[in-house]
């Protein structure tokens, strides 16, 4: 027999990883381990980050900011260590641009919700337009629907090229135009895993006098992220995906615009002086953290990027592309099996979408977790781009740092079972 | 949860296609993208037809098949209560353990018993049972009307 | 000697709760045992919560609703069972009242937003005005204040008699009156300690057709809370006070004026159908929750009310009455202190803010943290109180569950020395 | 972080109430309500005089009078480099152990180390420096303008 997985280059050391992620040996429906293919959904979290919440709170809990009390300085510094931490790991030219949100999506509501309040040049209103595109998630489509009908400003998007799950910019000039004031966009796509050509969006919103705001949700946790060569005034992107915890996200902005900008909540911790006739706000990343702020999880966010840089990110990147490459391959040789995006896995992330002839996806993913693989199946909140391709739903297996070429055949034998289940 | 009769159900639907109603009715599961479009035809109380078209997973592909066996020649009434019980036994949660009393009504809608278990797909194996529903209260409000021959058709998303 | 605890009543066993919170072992500076009073700012976390936070990442942990998989399916059971556990804590009528938010500062911008954005009747415009007091902390004056700047209401507010630290409702006929869309006042002051008269307010506030939202931020951790008792219309509280994680708030609301409300932020988890022209949202709680919300602090918060309902919270209100009674008596004996706030241990908080003669709190603090003892020191997000009594600051210290007739004698000694100090 | 010398500045401050000066800033620290009202006065670019009146914290009202010691009779150029070497120290967070040149530049003032590592207290101690520098920009901003004889009130929150 010859070795399936002879050939993949790049790949990491999954066998030491797999040992910091307690769940990973878990064993589910009478003792089948598990297989967690749903990791664009959300990572599984290692022992590293587990164990710095514990340390928080048995240690260190406190509230922070002005607190005079040893408890309230440690947990200050090791809160505003952790952006020290998420601002090197994105490159941002400084600290104060890393604002903490509780999730991506209040990130993108954030920017949207600034842009509504905000004064001239940037206010969004009746006169001007929101640029995002067909392939969005939904946390980046609704916030601007919303701002759209609040404020009368003019929702245009991208559309989406099914043959190769591609932006179709072919008419960039006229979606941009100089009544836009914002092009937010994804930069890695969660249903499709198209990586998006970020250059010719930004140079073009630019040249306009747009803003762009770029949703790195599914970036952020696989590959090295600089915002300074993104060249966005904004980039968010959410702690749970990234082996940090839940309730945690990030929005960087620029810091010209974060001084500029109004305030989105109001409350403790964002204003500098406040009487009841009016009140003046801290300045940024304060003036956007209204109330006592996600602290542990912001935390533990940070030993999350310590774990991830411990490895590394361009290492993580290249054992994803070796993983993704091999998947595509194997899912291809599946009889019936169409991949809903690009068939490459140059220019694309680690989450391949799929139908498998009529078989609906939900279907496909139970009798799959019989088998203990855990995938995704649904319009994974991206229902515009299932309309688009004419389906209800998709099947979606996503992999991570400790994904193995194993797993990937475990996935393509268990997809083999659904067929003949329900063949 | 595939039980044999779900999935004989979901390969080799009963009285699928659809045929003249009194009402019609689109139902579909946001969450999964299953839709169903439903009519029934009513002779007095007592149901004529279900006649349906739809797409999506086994269960609820399967749970419409099995209404209209269960459904087609009944009393409204009986009907009724057919469709409660099948409400109850989804709802259960998998704490039902459907009993001879339960399956001499259910028949092979007892096999869904196992779906019960899984929150994430109670709602399909219930599409077509609120679907109809749905086009009942329409055909039995219509009555009052002087019966048409054409169908009525309504949507409902 | 005599026992200077005797006749204290109604105490708990805190030898035996103290075991549950690893943290207060620790100690400080040297040696120094930890004296905990900063109870208000944040309260700590015993084992059981940790246990389940770290048991939630090793075992659970997967992306909420719509999942097929078995860590999909039990990381919602557990999400939404931690749903049931609050509602329940606060005898809501129905689960689906219960909204999870991040802090509870979220939660009072959440209705702001709600309310600024809804239609007639509640929605709040330059015809109508917001009635607050001036005994709020921060986070629930400026998000009234933004509302009130955007939509051109106006907002007015009960007064504070600083003679006792109670509201002056004298005026209540002028101050809410027809034009009144909501009524948004603090259960228990952060600051003052002040028990607020729920009934008269909410009597008058229906009378005239207004909303009420009650910041029970400071009530919540520390007696039973029964949202129908309260006949509020919205209830605000936050997790990190109650013994649960940071990062996780609530906001309870009855379910018909949630049905009616407009969402606040949009995302996925909060829709039904999304299309790229239009969407429709998901029924409450859901509408309210946009994207991955904080699952383990849900969990945890669950975990949480857990703990302090096996404890009893008739049982904690009674021990932190005897404990508040006892710091009240102590503190007046000390010379030059002045407690801001009422002097009774009735119809109270218990936390307890003083000034102690014109030594700087920032002073009062820090040589009580070279002691070991933890308070806080400043405006404590209450400004506007403050301003009113005419003092730049106070220094405050909080009780818990946990706290002992010893910590209070300690603050008490550690006064002394703070006055020997600068003496 | 309590020296003797940040005691004794407190408990008896050098220079402390309000005389004529070129130029007036009131300065608040919001976090705290520290606060403080200062006036400059130059003689060409010599300080003749730094008055001042204030309510906060020990450190900076010993801050204050400290401030007035070092700086009182000293030419601009100079004072300057002092108010540099002290917010240098400041800002330490605790890792500058003065040695005996930074002790001849801030004399009394290297008393303040301490408080660098308390970054809430760090503010306070430099309230009045920052003051000073404000009202200095004004102060000497006008004498381009005619000398007057009253003092310029400005404030600054
Ligand atoms: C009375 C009161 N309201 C609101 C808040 C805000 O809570 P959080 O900071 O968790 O948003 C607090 C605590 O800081 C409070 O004491
Ligand atoms: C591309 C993309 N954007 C935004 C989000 C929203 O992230 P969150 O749910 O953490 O707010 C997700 C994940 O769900 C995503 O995949």
């Amino acid at each position: 027999m010859t070795d399936p997985h002879k050939g993949l280059t790049g790949l990491l050391d999954t066998e030491a990883i797999r040992k910091d992620f307690p769940i990973l040996d878990r064993r589910v429906h009478d003792g089948k381990p598990l297989v967690y293919l749903d990791n664009a959904a959300t990572s599984q979290t290692p022992r590293q980050v587990i164990d710095t919440l514990s340390t928080y709170y048995e240690r260190y809990n406190a509230n922070v900011h002005r607190g005079v009390h040893v408890l309230a300085e440690e947990a200050t510094e090791l809160y505003e260590g952790a952006r020290d931490k998420v601002a090197e790991f994105v490159n941002a030219p400084s600290r104060d641009e890393v604002i903490f949100t509780k999730n991506a999506s209040e990130s993108l509501n954030l920017v949207a919700n600034m842009l509504g309040w905000a004064d001239e040049p940037y206010r969004v209103d009746r006169e001007t337009e929101i640029v995002i595109t067909e392939m969005e998630h939904h946390s980046n489509i609704v916030p601007w629907q919303l701002l759209a009908q609040r404020t009368g400003a003019k929702l245009k998007w991208f559309g989406l090229d099914p043959a190769d799950g591609t932006l179709d910019l072919s008419n960039i000039e006229e979606v941009i135009t100089e009544k836009t004031k914002i092009v937010s966009f994804v930069l890695v796509s969660n249903i499709l895993g198209t990586h998006n050509p970020v250059e010719q969006i930004v140079r073009r919103a630019h040249e306009v006098g747009a803003l762009v705001l770029i949703d790195a949700s599914q970036a952020a946790p696989h590959m090295p992220l600089d915002v300074q060569a993104l060249q966005a005034d904004f980039v968010a992107f959410t702690g749970h995906k990234m082996c940090g915890p839940t309730g945690i996200g990030v929005l960087w902005g620029r810091q010209e615009l974060l001084e500029d900008l109004p305030p989105f909540l109001g409350g403790g911790e964002m204003i500098e002086t406040v009487s009841m006739h009016s009140s003046t706000y801290a300045p940024a990343p304060h003036k956007f953290e209204a109330g006592t702020p996600p602290i542990a999880q912001a935390v533990g966010l940070g030993a999350a990027v310590d774990y991830l840089t411990s490895i590394g990110m361009e290492k993580i990147a290249a054992h994803e592309k070796a993983i993704t490459e091999y998947a595509v391959r194997r899912l291809m040789e599946v009889p019936d099996l169409r991949v809903i995006g690009p068939t490459t896995a140059e220019e694309r992330g680690s989450a391949i979408s799929f139908t498998l002839g009529d078989i609906h996806p939900h279907d496909v993913g139970q009798v799959l977790d019989e088998q203990g693989i855990a995938v995704r199946v649904g319009h994974h909140c991206a229902r515009p781009v299932c309309l688009r391709y004419g389906i209800p739903a998709t099947t979606r297996a996503s992999f991570y740092l400790y994904s193995t070429p194993a797993e990937v055949d475990a996935l393509v034998d268990g997809l083999e079972h659904v067929r003949n289940f329900f063949g | 949860m595939y039980q044999d009769v779900i999935l004989d159900h979901y390969k080799h639907p009963h009285g699928r296609g659809l045929r003249p109603g009194d009402a019609e009715v689109h139902h579909v599961n946001p969450t999964c993208g299953d839709e169903i479009t439903l009519r029934v035809r009513y002779e007095g109380s007592r149901i004529a037809d279900v006649s349906y078209e739809g797409q999506g997973c086994s269960i609820s592909q399967a749970s419409a098949s099995v209404l209209n066996d269960l459904l087609v020649g009944k009393d409204v009434e009986e009907a009724q209560r057919i469709q409660g019980t099948f409400l109850e036994l989804m709802q259960s949660k998998g704490r039902i353990e459907p009993d001879d009393a339960m399956e001499e009504v259910l028949e092979d809608a007892v096999a869904f018993a196992g779906v019960s278990k899984y929150p994430a797909r109670v709602k399909c194996a219930l599409l077509s049972w609120m679907a109809w529903k749905d086009a009942t209260a329409q055909a039995l409000g219509d009555t009052e009307a002087p019966a048409s021959a054409e169908p009525v058709e309504r949507k409902t998303a």
